[in-house]
């Protein structure tokens, strides 16, 4: 077991469990929390795959920006000055054992599938301008369309979002 | 290909399209910034300009044939192309149609009642004539001339007057009529036509309609029936946008009720379509029933110098309950007479003839739209436009009145204005083959000085009607608009040949058609 | 045992599954939407991991990166529904929002 | 003369050229620099107009000296350019001068240069000054162009243009009614017989061709003729008859007389200009130029409406009491005089009378002016003893009614002499028209009458007013200098330089006597008789009229013509138009167009209500309920929990694959 | 180019024992250095300076008894605070009180790992760097957030939410401004923008866009640490002391010194970004030996970013708090329109000069 493969069972078990925790905590708030962890997690999986400026943007969009409009959404749909997050008790063994189910053929179909991996074996490369060069060229049309998709969820979020 | 190359390639395509492109823009721009429409309008219309100056410099006026043709498959199943080109027929009237869209630009600033709305339909409009002018293929020419119909529609409909509902749906409805008409000889033309095409170089080669004897409803047609059918249905078709007597009642009332930059499109440009429309397609592609016709079009022509001004004339005599006493539907009658001299010398098919019928084409373009702004001018001022609710407006006016006397002047035909020129070639050249009728023609001319005098007697001249002690002269807007106008009478009645230039060999070609038949 | 592609694989699908589950059982709306961005994490996962391992250039990271787009944007506009639920029904239940069923 | 001085000044061009384009065009930079920056200039620019008409003027004398000194009556100047191409058709503009065009040259410049002079005094104060000076120039333009033109279509152009400038002076004080009407009065009236002349140019160019040119027209002529008839006429005199309509109009003969003395609601100035010397002169130098196109026939006719212009508006000129319309009637009588002389073939007589009319034509008017200037006032009656007053006036207006009537000495007597000789010569060849010349000896004693009566009412006797009179007082300066000029040319020496021209008309020497000896009598009665009436009073003229009063009021209303045309052509015009706009609105419009809406609309509403209870409620909105119907059923597995849709889908995935599984 | 433990690793190399170690264990010689030599004290000092400074432009002596000039304070107030009772309030959440300081501390702490002190000495030389920087920082949010919320106060709540909101705003023309920069050099490398800034060619002077971009990122910057005048979080007349009201002792004391190390760290970035980083303009550092280049660059280094760190106290005691809507709004309709607009005209100056920036056109006229 190398350090490599320990730091990838590391930030699996960092991914994983919050991730549990997410889905079935009780407390909305804490299960954002634990969100935190999970991307964290995800974005050392990142490192490990050598994608650096993937990992970066992952922590700046997910951390810095997603998970606190979560955290900002949770905390003022309700009454926030209470501690009073409590989810509703629901009934969650349904849907536990139908996502177990789908996880065993997923894992089934993973495992049975033959992967025609082609590993090269260099260190992780710098990303970043190849990313770039990739984006302005080949990606031209996604990208921009992304942008503008960006644009319409900007433009949508503030008049939905503006009192009347 | 560098950038310039693709632009000169493509200078017809540009200034048909240019205000199309002004329209995307203008449909971006925040409706509550007129003055930003307006600029943004003048833009779009200052660039077809350009280019309209561009192709008079660049066109080659010993060349008799279409000029900057662009040529495209369009809908290959049927033979359609979008088939584009300019000769000197339709130069004169592009030059006319960019320069009178541009000045108009100016006179609908007054306009503050949807601003957006009216500059999108307005560049559609130039858009729409743009395209009918340079159109070579008839499915095209047609496409184009509906979508004319549908911005002046509105533009009547929505910014006239107090009857502008009914006059835009009669508008509409009566033009409808003729293109429907229009419709059938194009199919017509297109199924006889052998092998199908809607080109109309293509249509205009001799022999190419292989028409064979038929029956309708029953009834045995001959080819050269059928042919007279055909040219009569499209004539109507033309007449109606001429237009022609009977078929001109819808003028008078869309004149009125149009804003007077609209009138000033009509009367400028739209009127001009169906001469246009008759030289383009009728007379090359039915030279036959042209000359046969021909006799039938000259009375026509005598008809609406005549009755045009005396109806122009009744406009003073009768009392506003009896539907008079107007002045813009005065001069919406004088244009039908001013039509009736190129009606009578295309009907002549001598050379001054029909240089006379087209360069009258282009100077009643500039002179009725110098009226119709000039009526608008005063408009704006008072809100009324009653003739003999005026009086002495000389003594407040002095630069208005000048304008305005100088347009009377250019429309009654005085010499050294650009009117009489054509005028007197449209006379040269008919009297040549009609002479009673143009003998009887010149009373028209006659009345035309009567009632023009007579207007300009009632309105500007004896003493001040004292309503009016503060009335203002003409502003700078108003003058951009006519000053170029003004300009361009004088100089075109001094020196007719820059325009003449670009027309008489194409015009000599369409003649040598006819005569040979 | 060294990590392999497929142990990425099983990774994210844990992930997704976790994300699936959210989704289907919170009555919250927030919840539902954290189970969504777990699901577009592990999307972004397998993304990267095949980038790495079968195609061998940047690909996958450029998905990755519009994963990204995508779920900022979409969380964005969720939240701002949310908030404007909120604000109309004092409630983000989401079996309290049926005002669209006949 | 100046030949060598404008070589040097432009080598490369003709001098000829030269000096007639700074004729021609001095004018209309006048007018153009008027017309936009008159008012800001200095005295308001008055001097750029006098400046311009005297560059003009003094090259006219240039030439005019040149033309004397060559003694040459049939010199000729000629230069062309095409103006309008097209294929295989052509139009000119070109330069013809000759004698004819020089004295009409100098006769327009001088004029026009001492009425520019007289004006800066008679206009002085007036508010549209400047405006004044530039249509003065701008006339002066076109009437230069007019008697320059080598072609009928230049001709024309400028013919227009000419009656352009008279509309704008006529109606120059627009805020009066009578002004303004009279102006378009005048356009109107002579656009009339412009159309008949436009006709007559359409026929020229037809017949020839397209020649337009006046030489290219005689050699045309000279070869061979128009061919057709039309009502018994052949072509050629009907298109001289059209040709000469233009002059009927702007020379204000009989027809189309009327406007003339309407148009002296103009300015004064403009009067002895436009329609004493000038302008309404255009029509007998058109008939001049053109004299050798009109055939026998056509002259024929051309005189008997000279002739009967000249006795008919003699006899409208006896009672008038406007001062100034007595002097328009005179005009037109005088204008008569000259046609007749042309008519009859004497047309070095007629031209000869247009030149020596102009001056003392032009000096009777700028001497009426002068009156009217001192006395405001136009009225006869309310004027007299004037002869103290205004001496300089006086002096000078009865040398220039000596000179009209037709007294020794004077040029009207040698004019009038030749014509008169003309028509008794003409007579003598063709004794059945013999109504000619009789028209023209007692229009001779009428105008000798109506013009001492004029002078004994205004500057003998006593002040009939005398608030007025005490007002008056002897113009400045600049007024009474063109005056003093004007009648030094009344004079008939001063046209002894042109001898070796008029010695080209040659009447017999008996007839000439005779002719000499019967208009000195019919003079000499009329002023005798009008001597007689209005200085000694033996007979008085209120009882005359009392006593024809028929008679008198047909001359007060000028034969009724005006009524006359009003009742005939304007009602008529009016009824028809108001007829055709009536027949436009409710025939064409209502009935034919607007007639198809009702049909229109009961189709339609047939069609709708078919479409209505038919298609659309039995048919389609029967298979839109069925629709509904079922859809209220199938809705209720709908719940509207988005999450139990995707527990389903979930579920139903599982499912497939444990099937999958089971199968593979 | 090396990080500063490789750069120790190969200072090392030929010493007896040390010349052995690994270079993780450099690495945490290093991090550990940088905190306990650098980050600790500096806050104390800052803290004893602003206070000195505050004195002066208050016209009052300020600090002046513990020491000489009263110099000692810094270590007073840091033992009193270490020493004072650790206070979680009943109600609070404990979980997430005891976190967020954590969080906060980690997100600042980590920062400084891409900072450039002088060639070869900074603690990860990441070719991301900048980037990771901007990630790293956008972490803070999430603590103020979690310690507003815990602190189960609604002064505390408001102070976070508002940070939270605040931060990340202005995160957006910060970004922006520092993608002109990368605009310009091409790299994210921190140590490559700084070497390719040069003696001469400091960013800030490379065109006028950039000068406004630096502008913008130095204030939109100090909005983002929370500085005044846009301290609302904090704002003690409306929210106590916002955030950070429940806590006390050690947990305090991490807020504050994160507070003056981000400071720090903003104006070193600025530093690193526009003003040419380690760079003495007219004098060649490198060239120099290394014992004399270390210690003089670091020094040129400090010297810039603590004027700047001068400024924002300047500021601070000057300018007066900002209302929180027109905070939002000078964000969004001043600073994100400019800085877009410095971002096309810088890219519109690369293209047009061919990347070449104002210093070296004009030294293009002289050296052609």
């Amino acid at each position: 077991m190398t350090s490599y493969d320990s730091l990838f069972y590391v930030f699996a078990a960092v991914t994983i469990i919050p991730a549990i925790v997410t889905v079935f905590h009780p407390n909305i708030l804490y299960a954002a929390l634990s969100l935190f962890g999970s991307f964290f997690g995800v974005a050392g999986i990142y490192v490990l795959l050598g994608a650096d400026f993937i990992a970066a943007t992952q922590v700046l969009i997910y951390v810095g920006g997603i998970l606190v409009l979560i955290l900002f959404a949770v905390m003022l749909s309700k009454n926030i000055y209470g501690m009073t997050f409590q989810d509703e008790k629901k009934k969650k063994i349904l849907p536990t054992l139908f996502g177990i189910l789908l996880l065993g053929f997923l894992i089934k179909l993973i495992t049975t599938v033959h992967w025609n991996t082609t590993l090269s074996e260099e260190g992780p490369l710098p990303t970043t301008a190849a990313l770039g060069n990739l984006l302005l060229t080949e990606y031209l049309l996604p990208f921009e369309l992304a942008s503008v998709l960006l644009l319409a969820a900007l433009i949508g979020a503030i008049i939905l979002a503006r009192s009347k | 290909m560098t950038l310039p190359n693709i632009i000169m390639d493509h200078l017809l395509t540009g200034i048909v399209f240019l205000p199309v492109i002004g329209i995307l823009i203008i449909l971006l721009l925040p409706s509550n910034r007129p003055s930003l429409i307006r600029w943004t309008s003048a833009a779009f219309t200052f660039l077809p300009l350009c280019i309209a100056a561009e192709l008079f410099l660049l066109f080659n006026r010993n060349e008799a044939g279409f000029q900057f043709v662009e040529k495209f498959s369009w809908i290959p199943t049927f033979n359609i192309h979008y088939y584009i080109g300019t000769d000197g027929l339709s130069i004169t009237m592009l030059l006319l149609t960019a320069l009178l869209s541009f000045l108009c630009v100016f006179a609908s600033w007054g306009i503050t009642q949807g601003v957006k709305g009216y500059f999108t339909m307005f560049l559609l409009l130039e858009a729409g004539m743009m395209g009918v002018f340079v159109a070579l293929d008839f499915f095209l020419f047609y496409i184009f001339w509906e979508l004319m119909l549908l911005p002046m529609y509105f533009l009547i409909g929505i910014w006239g007057g107090p009857k502008k509902e009914y006059a835009a749906i009669k508008f509409f409805l009566y033009t409808l009529f003729g293109s429907v008409l229009m419709l059938v000889v194009m199919l017509a033309f297109y199924f006889y036509s052998d092998p199908h095409t809607f080109d109309l170089v293509e249509l205009a080669r001799p022999g190419i309609l292989k028409i064979k004897d038929l029956t309708i409803f029953g009834l045995p047609i001959t080819i050269a029936l059928f042919k007279k059918i055909l040219f009569i249905l499209l004539f109507i078709g033309f007449a109606i946008k001429v237009p022609i007597f009977p078929f001109h009642t819808w003028l008078p009332l869309a004149h009125v009720e149009a804003p007077t930059p609209i009138s000033v499109i009509l009367a400028g440009v739209l009127l001009k379509m169906g001469a246009y429309g008759l030289l383009r397609i009728s007379f090359p592609i039915l030279p036959q029933e042209t000359y046969w016709f021909s006799y039938a079009l000259a009375i026509l022509g005598l008809i609406n110098i005549v009755y045009g001004a005396f109806c122009a004339m009744a406009q003073i005599t009768l009392p506003q309950e009896k539907g008079g006493n107007d002045w813009k539907k005065l001069i919406a009658y004088s244009s039908i007479n001013h039509m009736g001299y190129v009606l009578l010398g295309m009907a002549a098919f001598t050379v001054e003839g029909i240089n006379g019928a087209v360069f009258q084409m282009f100077n009643h373009g500039i002179t009725t739209g110098m009226l119709f702004l000039l009526v608008g001018v005063i408009y704006d001022r008072v809100h009324h436009r009653r003739i003999d609710g005026f009086g002495g407006l000389r003594v407040k006016a002095p630069i208005y009145t000048s304008i305005v006397a100088l347009a009377f002047f250019a429309s009654l035909g005085l010499p050294g204005l650009s009117s009489f020129i054509s005028e007197a070639l449209v006379f040269l050249g008919s009297f040549k083959v009609y002479p009673s009728l143009t003998i009887l023609a010149t009373i028209g001319i006659l009345i035309n000085a009567a009632f023009f005098l007579w207007v300009l007697q009632k309105i500007f001249l004896g003493p001040l009607n004292t309503t009016y002690k503060d009335l203002s002269d003409i502003n700078f807007r108003e003058l951009v608009t006519l000053v170029p106008l003004a300009v361009l009478v004088i100089f075109l009645g001094v020196f007719p040949m820059p325009i003449l230039d670009l027309m008489k060999i194409t015009l000599d070609k369409l003649l040598t058609v006819i005569q040979s038949v | 045992m060294t990590v392999e592609l497929h142990h990425y694989l099983i990774l994210s699908s844990i992930l997704f599954v976790l994300g699936i589950i959210g989704i289907i059982s919170r009555k919250n709306s927030i919840g539902i939407l954290m189970g969504i961005e777990l699901v577009m994490n592990a999307c972004g996962i397998n993304f990267v991991a095949f980038s790495k391992y079968i195609a061998s250039d940047f690909s996958g990271q450029i998905f990755a990166l519009f994963i990204f787009v995508i779920a900022a944007a979409e969380v964005v506009v969720a939240l701002a529904i949310v908030l404007r639920i909120y604000q109309n029904k004092a409630t983000i239940d989401i079996e309290e929002v049926k005002d669209l069923k006949c | 003369m100046l030949d060598p001085f404008i070589v040097k000044l432009f080598p490369t061009l003709d001098p000829m050229l030269v000096i007639i384009s700074a004729i021609l065009f001095s004018p209309l930079v006048g007018f153009v620099i008027q017309f936009f920056m008159g008012e800001k200039l200095f005295r308001k620019g008055d001097w750029v107009s006098l400046g311009a008409i005297f560059i003009s003027w003094v090259l006219t004398l240039f030439l005019f000296s040149d033309f004397v000194h060559s003694q040459n009556a049939h010199f000729k100047w000629v230069m062309s350019w095409p103006w309008i191409a097209l294929p295989s058709f052509s139009l000119g503009m070109g330069i013809l001068l000759d004698s004819t065009t020089i004295l009409m040259l100098l006769v327009i410049t001088t004029v026009s240069f001492l009425v520019h002079l007289y004006s800066t005094g008679y206009m002085q104060g007036d508010p549209r000054y400047s405006r004044f000076f530039a249509y003065l120039s701008f006339f002066s333009f076109s009437m230069i162009g007019l008697v320059l033109s080598d072609n009928l279509f230049a001709l024309y152009v400028f013919w227009e243009l000419v009656g352009l400038s008279s509309y704008l002076l006529i109606g120059f004080w627009f805020e009066k009614p009578s002004a303004a009407n009279a102006s378009k009065k005048a356009f109107i009236v002579t656009r009339v017989g412009d159309v008949g002349m436009f006709i007559g140019i359409l026929i020229i160019f037809f017949q020839t061709n397209g020649l337009l040119k006046f030489e290219d027209i005689f050699s045309f002529l000279s070869k061979s003729s128009f061919n057709g008839e039309f009502l018994g006429l052949s072509l050629l005199t009907l298109a001289g008859l059209c040709i000469f309509m233009g002059a009927v109009g702007k020379s204000a003969q009989f027809p189309l007389h009327i406007w003339l003395p309407d148009a002296m609601e103009g300015p004064t100035p403009v009067s002895a200009l436009i329609h004493a010397a000038t302008m309404v002169a255009a029509g007998v130098y058109l008939v001049t130029r053109m004299f050798p196109f009109f055939t026998p026939e056509a002259l024929t006719c051309i005189a008997y409406v000279g002739a009967f212009t000249a006795i008919f508006s003699a006899t409208m000129a006896l009672t008038h009491n406007d001062i100034k319309k007595v002097l328009a009637y005179s005009t037109v009588s005088q204008l008569g005089y000259m046609m007749m002389g042309l008519g009859v073939g004497a047309t070095i007589a007629g031209f000869f009378h247009l030149v020596t009319h102009a001056a003392f034509k032009a000096c009777l008017f700028l001497c009426s002016g002068s009156v009217i200037h001192a006395l405001h006032t136009q009225d006869l009656r309310e004027m007299g003893g004037l002869r103290k007053k205004m001496p300089i006036t006086f002096v000078t207006m009865l040398i220039a009614t000596l000179a009209i009537s037709g007294v020794p000495l004077f040029s009207g007597f040698v004019s009038k002499d030749m014509i008169l000789g003309g028509t008794l010569s003409f007579v003598s060849n063709h004794p059945n028209h013999f109504l000619i010349p009789i028209f023209g000896f007692s229009a001779a004693a009428l105008t000798a009458f109506y013009m001492f009566r004029l002078i004994f009412m205004t500057f003998f006797g006593t002040a009939r007013d005398s608030k007025k009179f005490e007002h008056a007082h002897e113009s400045p300066f600049n007024m009474t200098l063109p005056l003093i000029i004007l009648s030094l040319s009344s004079f008939a020496i001063v046209f002894t330089p042109l001898h070796f021209w008029i010695e080209q008309e040659e009447i017999p020497e008996n007839i000439h006597h005779l002719a000499t000896v019967l208009s000195l009598f019919v003079a000499g009665s009329g002023i005798l008789l009008s001597y007689l009436m209005y200085m000694k009073k033996v007979l008085n003229p209120d009882t005359l009229a009392q006593r024809f009063k028929y008679i008198y009021n047909t001359l007060i209303h000028l034969y009724w013509i005006d009524e006359l045309y009003e009742w005939a052509i304007l009602n008529n015009v009016v009824r028809l138009n108001n007829l055709l706009a009536h027949f436009d609105n409710r025939v064409i419009d209502q009935v034919m167009v607007d007639g198809w809406a009702p049909v229109t609309i009961q189709t339609s509403r047939g069609s709708g209500n078919f479409d209505n209870r038919v298609i659309d409620e039995l048919l389609v909105d029967g298979t839109g309920q069925m629709v509904g119907a079922s859809g209220k059923q199938t809705v209720k597995i709908q719940t509207g929990k988005v999450q139990q849709y995707i527990l389903v889908g979930l579920g139903s995935v599982c499912v497939l694959l444990i099937l999958l599984t089971l199968i593979l | 180019m090396t990080s500063l433990p490789e750069f120790l690793k190969e200072l090392f190399e030929s010493w007896p024992l040390l010349g052995i170690l690994p270079v993780w264990f450099y690495s945490i010689v290093a991090i550990f250095g940088l905190l306990f030599l650098f980050l600790f004290p500096f806050a104390g000092v800052a803290v004893y300076v602003e206070r000195k400074i505050a004195g002066d432009i208050q016209a009052r002596i300020g600090p002046n008894v513990v020491g000489p000039y009263g110099i000692l304070q810094w270590i007073a107030d840091a033992l009193k605070l270490l020493l004072k009772e650790d206070i979680i309030p009943t109600n609070a959440d404990k979980k997430l009180f005891i976190l967020s300081p954590m969080l906060i501390f980690i997100s600042g702490a980590c920062a400084y790992a891409v900072i450039p002190f002088a060639d070869n000495v900074i603690l990860a030389n990441l070719n991301i760097g900048i980037f990771y920087l901007l990630a790293i920082t956008s972490m803070v949010t999430l603590g103020l957030i979690l310690g507003g919320w815990a602190s189960n106060n609604k002064w505390s709540l408001l102070g976070g939410l508002r940070a939270a909101a605040q931060v990340v705003s202005y995160e957006i023309p910060v970004a922006l401004s520092i993608l002109t920069v990368v605009l310009v050099t091409g790299t994210l490398d921190m140590a490559q923008i700084v070497k390719m800034q040069g003696p001469f060619y400091w960013n800030i002077f490379h065109n006028p866009f950039l000068f406004i971009s630096a502008c913008i990122y130095y204030i939109a910057a100090l909005a983002e640490a929370n500085r005044t005048p846009f301290d609302i979080p904090e704002a003690d007349s409306e929210l106590v002391s916002g955030y950070n009201t429940e806590y006390s002792g050690m947990r305090f004391a991490i807020f504050f010194l994160i507070e003056y190390a981000e400071c720090f760290i903003i104006c070193a970035v600025a530093t690193t970004l526009f003003l040419g980083g380690w760079h003495l303009p007219f004098f060649d550092l490198s060239s120099l030996t290394l014992g004399l280049r270390i210690p003089l660059q670091i020094m040129v280094f400090m010297t810039k970013s603590i004027l700047l760190l001068l400024t924002m106290m300047w500021i601070r005691w000057t300018l007066p708090r900002y209302r929180v809507d027109q905070l939002m709004k000078l964000c969004w309709e001043v600073f994100v329109p400019f800085s877009f607009a410095c971002l096309i005209g810088t890219a519109f100056w690369m293209v047009l000069f061919k990347g070449k920036g104002i210093p070296e056109l004009i030294l293009g006229l002289f050296v052609s």
